[in-house]
């Protein structure tokens, strides 16, 4: 007998595990994410990501900015919703020097959001597509089309359409002209029937199902305790969502719901964002009817010096909490300003989702956590 | 400047395939180049290589730092000549708003020769596609037996 | 007439060998201008327009940049095997040509008597070109492209070959010129399940659609081609096109009844390239909509769904031609009443049993 | 219904005909060189208009700039002002943030409307005062200047199916 | 609406359970003695009643005579907070590792000692997050130009 078991274990199939190097250059690691895979044949059996390849050193340049030259720096960190940015930042701002925003600069600053978060989750639904294999783009270009639309109006109100400088400590850089309203009418209008269309060529894709369902599974315990947020913690099942659980601007007075997932996989996520997607419509609706006269900004002199202290402020970005720790030492510019990243948070778990899966699915799980690198690195 | 060169230029001209490399923010805009409303596919450059072999044109879209810059050097030295680079935006041109930080480069052009440059921050599309179209004025005024 | 060639063998050969290399190569070139045109409409753009009007001259640009373009090998690469593989990988599309009868009875040996198995058997040799390419470069990408292509041939080869025997049962012959002729009723008609076998079997077969994975850009980042540059690149590019011109004919020829249609004689030709692109627009279609598989979707797909259903539809049609396959004067239209049903039904009860999903293998690292 | 037919090959083939159905819709493209988007009326282009006449030297624009990237000279003027000897301004570094518009306290600085200034030199890229010089020809862009919107274009949108005009 | 709460009352269960470990309490935030880090943590994350399940943010920051490590927390079940403060100085900046009560502090802390070099003893792997191997210095400290 031994003999057999011995022989039968010479037998197995032995095969060798191999280092793959995905990155920092990929077509699909959205900019420059570097992972280091080990794979036995197309299973992973380990994986570690390797960050810095766009640190850019934002929080070390922001001790050396005045409080409202910081604002350009933090578009750039989540490049795909910059106004959530900034409006991160100057929240935290606004709580450091106990400043007071006009209400329609805190209604514009939540449209603004709101559509920033349509824009966004259109990106990540269809890069999320992309990774999982579209291999001409089109969900990307159809998501594209409304993005655009989207961009039009921040255009028009701030002149840019990547990295807005829209907000300010105190409120917007610029009031909304005339004729932003009647668009975002209309746009708030269209919207939901292209949603459904999207939702015709995906939500019952069978290839689309059997490649997402079950695969990059992100535990309940695993989610709270790894400090995910955003559509990430909410597609594993908890209703956290700093608009309902930290009210912050207006959003209280909003009526919207916090879509939630049950297994927390890459199907999940991607749901929770396309309902993420209505309920920006719905506050959007309710913004506009609300829309107060007004100041869009409050009046400052040119240069803060909020009182020795510190603060945090956060909102919820698309992809999650976004925090800023910034700490005054009664200057001109931030002494220390931090951080909190939420998708270099999110991927704390990206190993334990992917081991076992293949290499297929290591793309498609990094892309339904749906990072962008400036805000990863910084 | 011979006929033979002509019809090569005119080859080059109208079939520059990108390299599909986004490094920062500028590569969103470049992504939405490709897109339908501004399609780059029209001037023939519809397919965004993901192999540096393959392509003829490096966009360096976005912020370059010292940890990247080896990998982009290797990208570059890896395509197949002729090949073009165009630096898109502040940050691949100068380093832009983090030309001081320490991990910057400032400027792509200290890495790789660059051919065109596009300010802007991100540039739009249609300031990609404007410095597209300069890199094909240039590729057209290129001698036949050119080494650069 | 003593000087027109065509009487004799080696000249018949050497002409249609000339034209057939020539159709190819002008072919792959409409087909990629058309496939990058034909994205346009769907993604709600142009597509390329600027080299001459309507971006026509776009494939020889491409030709013309690409030839010229450097040729690397790579210092870890097989010299040889690098070498050879695109040859390799492109020779077997044009020699699929050989049995394509263009016209009736036109072509290099249209009616060769074993036709369609020679068909099977040269179009899986391209592969080998492929994995060639993978595992020369030296690269682990490409490696993976490799591995990928080989176990994607072997699975889908099976249902690919079970629904040609389903025509062949039908046609009575191997012969693809006498396929044709026996299509008074296009076969896609008649055997609308054996026709949808073939079409995924065979977009898995030339690597395109949904079934790209050995170039995998958003995986594996160009797969196996990713070491190559310049004219070697341009052969599997060309092999790719040139592999689903083959097929849009093949299925062309099997289906759609190739040469056949109504109107002048002399304008059979004309029908079937009408044919060749209206299949190959059904696979930029695909391409166009779908994301991809995974691999372990992919054998699953072709071994537990498309190999049960290409074996029940040989039963099917099998049965239909012990009943009915004396009456003559061709195949009764009716069968095609029960064969459209029972597709469906078959599709659905199997799609009942057989279900994608799980995958995860238990790691411990 | 939609439950028993779950998985059978049915959503494929609705992707299939939402992707058949854009074959008929109207193309988004705008055509860029022959065809233009008419930008925002506040466009942050990427080059300055300078208004020597109202500028003061007073360099606000200068110290508001995040990368201090405008160059301002002064030197005493006859009376009691400041002449601005040199004014420049680094378009490859500049991020068209618009702090400076923003800042400056006599409205003698505006954000070009311009986009197509790419170049092959990175020097040429550095604009001097010349170049930057308001003349009556260049567009200027309305942000952070309000009084200017009234007088330019209405912006081209993608959501009323506009893609543009054909050469300005 | 997220509740912070008082830093003292905070404090005073902490120094009844982990005794000597308080240092200075205000409002809002509770300084710990570095030592004494992981079991404050341990503690604030299962004593029921406090349930700190989730770290917000971790974060240092250089005030040239210390370095001070800043521990955003927040709890989902009862939806309040707290900010924990640890101080080391310059010369040993050591602070224990969270890792094991909060996974989330993994990268976090790695970016810490990346950028303002303070160690997290028994972290599994600190090594530098951003910047690469064999750079010299920790950027965000004040005296690193």
């Amino acid at each position: 007998m031994e003999s057999m078991s011995s022989l039968s274990t010479d037998m197995e199939l032995k095969t060798e595990p191999f280092v793959l190097n995905m990155g920092p250059q990929h077509p699909s690691t959205h900019g420059v994410f570097r992972m280091r895979v080990l794979l036995d044949g197309e299973v992973v059996v380990d994986l570690e990501p390797i960050f810095g390849y766009l640190h850019r050193g934002i929080e070390k340049l922001a001790e050396t900015r005045t409080y409202t030259q910081v604002i350009p720096l933090t578009d750039r960190l989540l490049y795909l919703s910059s106004m959530a940015c900034n409006h991160a930042y100057v929240r935290s701002v606004e709580k450091l020097a106990g400043i007071h925003v006009p209400e329609r600069g805190e209604y514009i600053r939540v449209i603004m959001d709101e559509l920033m978060r349509i824009s966004s989750h259109l990106m990540a639904v269809g890069f999320f597509l992309n990774d999982l294999g579209c291999s001409v783009y089109t969900p990307l270009l159809y998501m594209y089309r409304e993005r655009e639309k989207i961009l039009d109006m921040f255009e028009m109100v701030c002149g840019q359409r990547l990295t807005y400088n829209y907000m300010r400590v105190g409120g917007v850089s610029g009031d909304v002209p005339e004729e932003f309203m009647p668009v975002l009418k209309r746009f708030v209008a269209e919207m939901p029937h292209f949603i459904a269309e999207y939702e015709q060529l995906l939500a019952e894709n069978e290839i689309l199902l059997a490649r997402t369902k079950g695969v990059g599974v992100l535990p309940r315990e695993l989610a709270i305790n790894a400090s995910a947020s955003g559509p990430v913690l909410r597609a594993s099942g908890v209703k956290w969502d700093i608009r309902k659980a930290d009210p912050y601007s207006v959003y209280d007075r909003f009526d919207f719901e916090v879509p939630i997932g049950q297994v927390g996989d890459n199907y999940d996520r991607y749901r929770v964002r396309i309902m993420e997607m209505h309920q920006s419509l719905r506050i959007l609706e309710q913004a506009m009817r609300q829309f107060p006269a007004g100041e869009a900004c409050a009046k400052l002199p040119q240069l803060l010096r909020p009182a020795v202290g510190e603060a945090y402020g956060r909102v919820e970005t698309p992809q999650g909490e976004m925090g800023f720790y910034v700490v005054s030492d009664n200057s001109i510019a931030p002494y220390r300003m931090h951080i909190r990243p939420p998708a270099l948070l999110n991927l704390t778990a990206l190993k334990d989702m992917v081991v076992g899966w293949k290499v297929a699915d290591v793309i498609a799980t990094f892309g339904s956590i749906d990072i962008a690198m400036g805000e990863v690195d910084r | 400047m011979s006929s033979i060169a002509k019809v090569l230029n005119w080859g080059r001209h109208y079939s520059t395939w990108p390299f599909g490399s986004g490094l920062a923010c500028c590569a969103m805009e470049m992504v939405a180049t490709a897109s339908s409303r501004f399609d780059i596919t029209r001037f023939g450059m519809d397919v965004f290589r993901a192999s540096p072999r393959q392509a003829d044109l490096f966009i360096v879209s976005g912020t370059l730092t010292w940890k990247m810059a080896p990998a982009v050097k290797m990208l570059y030295d890896q395509m197949a000549e002729p090949k073009w680079v165009i630096a898109m935006g502040a940050c691949a041109i100068s380093g832009g708003t983090f030309a001081h930080s320490y991990s910057v480069v400032p400027g792509v052009n200290r890495i790789i020769p660059v051919d065109v440059y596009v300010p802007g921050c991100p540039p739009r599309p249609e300031a990609l596609i404007y410095g597209v179209m300069m890199l094909h004025k240039k590729i057209d005024k290129r001698k036949f037996r050119q080494q650069d | 007439m003593d000087w027109w060639p065509l009487g004799n063998f080696w000249a018949h050969f050497a002409v249609f060998a000339l034209a057939i290399i020539v159709f190819v190569l002008l072919m792959v070139m409409v087909f990629i201008w058309f496939e990058r045109r034909a994205f346009g409409p769907f993604q709600m753009r142009w597509g390329p327009n600027r080299a001459s009007p309507w971006g026509a001259l776009q494939p020889v640009a491409d030709a013309i940049k690409v030839l010229l373009k450097e040729d690397i090998v790579p210092a870890v690469a097989d010299k040889w095997v690098h070498f050879i593989a695109p040859v390799v990988g492109f020779l077997p599309v044009l020699l699929i040509f050989a049995v394509v009868p263009f016209h009736d009875g036109h072509g290099l040996i249209p009616d060769m008597s074993i036709g369609i198995l020679y068909v099977v058997a040269i179009s899986a040799l391209s592969v080998v070109g492929v994995f060639m390419a993978g595992w020369s470069s030296g690269n682990k990408y490409s490696l993976l492209g490799g591995m990928r292509v080989i176990a994607q041939m072997v699975s889908y080869e099976v249902p690919l070959v079970l629904s040609i025997i389903s025509v062949v049962l039908v046609a009575g012959s191997l012969s693809m010129n006498e396929i044709v002729a026996a299509q008074e009723i296009p076969f896609f008609v008649l055997m609308p399940l054996g026709f949808l076998i073939f079409l995924i079997a065979a977009m898995a077969e030339i690597n395109r659609g949904p079934f790209d994975l050995l170039e995998a850009d958003s995986e594996i980042v160009a797969g196996f081609h990713i070491e190559y540059s310049g004219m070697k690149f341009a052969m599997f590019y060309l092999a790719e096109y040139g592999h689903a011109l083959a097929m849009s004919a093949v299925a062309a020829t099997l289906f759609f009844g190739g040469w056949r249609g109504p109107g002048d004689e002399y304008i059979g030709f004309l029908w079937f390239l009408l044919k060749v692109f209206f299949i190959f627009f059904l696979l930029i279609w695909a391409r166009v909509t779908f994301p991809r598989l995974r691999v372990d979707h992919l054998m699953g797909f072709g071994w537990k769904f498309l190999f049960p259903l290409a074996l029940m539809n040989v039963f099917v049609v099998a049965a239909e031609m012990i009943v009915w396959g004396e009456i003559d004067g061709g195949m009764p239209w009716w069968i095609v009443f029960i064969n459209l049903p029972a597709a469906l039904v078959l599709i659905y009860l199997w799609s009942r049993l057989f279900r994608f999903g799980g995958g995860r293998v238990g790691v411990n690292a | 219904m939609a439950s028993m037919l779950e998985g059978s090959g049915l959503g494929l083939l609705k992707g299939m005909a939402m992707t058949f159905r854009h074959l008929f819709r109207r193309r988004i493209t705008t055509q860029y060189p022959e065809q233009k988007l008419t930008l925002s009326k506040r466009f942050r282009g990427y080059t300055l208009v300078w208004d020597k006449e109202r500028c003061t030297g007073c360099a606000t624009c200068a110290k508001s700039c995040p990368q201090g990237n405008i160059e301002i000279v002064t030197s005493k003027g006859t009376e009691n002002d400041y002449v601005v000897e040199k004014f420049q301004l680094d378009s490859g570094r500049c991020i068209f943030c618009g702090l400076c518009v923003e800042s400056c306290p006599y409205d003698a600085l505006f954000l070009g409307m311009e986009y197509e200034r790419s170049s092959y030199r990175r020097g040429d890229l550095v604009l001097s005062r010349d170049k930057l010089l308001f003349t009556p020809d260049k567009q200027r862009s309305a942000y952070a200047r309000p009084k200017l919107e009234p007088g330019l274009p209405r912006q081209t949108l993608l959501i009323e199916g506009d893609t543009g005009s054909k050469k300005r | 609406m997220t509740k912070a709460l008082i830093g003292q009352e905070v404090a005073k269960q902490i120094g009844e359970r982990v005794p000597q470990s308080v240092v200075e309490v205000s409002q809002s935030w509770i300084l710990v003695r570095p030592e004494a880090v992981l079991q404050v943590a341990q503690f604030l994350k299962n004593t029921p009643g406090l349930d700190f399940d989730y770290l917000t943010c971790l974060t240092g920051a250089d005030y040239l005579d210390y370095l001070e490590v800043v521990y955003i927390l927040t709890s989902m079940k009862h939806n309040h907070s707290i900010v924990l403060k640890a101080r080391c100085t310059r010369e040993k900046p050591e602070v224990p590792s969270v890792v094991e009560v909060w996974r989330g502090a993994d990268y976090q802390e790695r970016e810490a000692y990346d950028l303002l070099g303070i160690r997290f003893v028994g972290h599994p792997n600190l090594k530098r997050l951003f910047l690469w191997e064999g750079f010299q210095g920790h950027p965000l400290r004040r005296d690193y130009l």
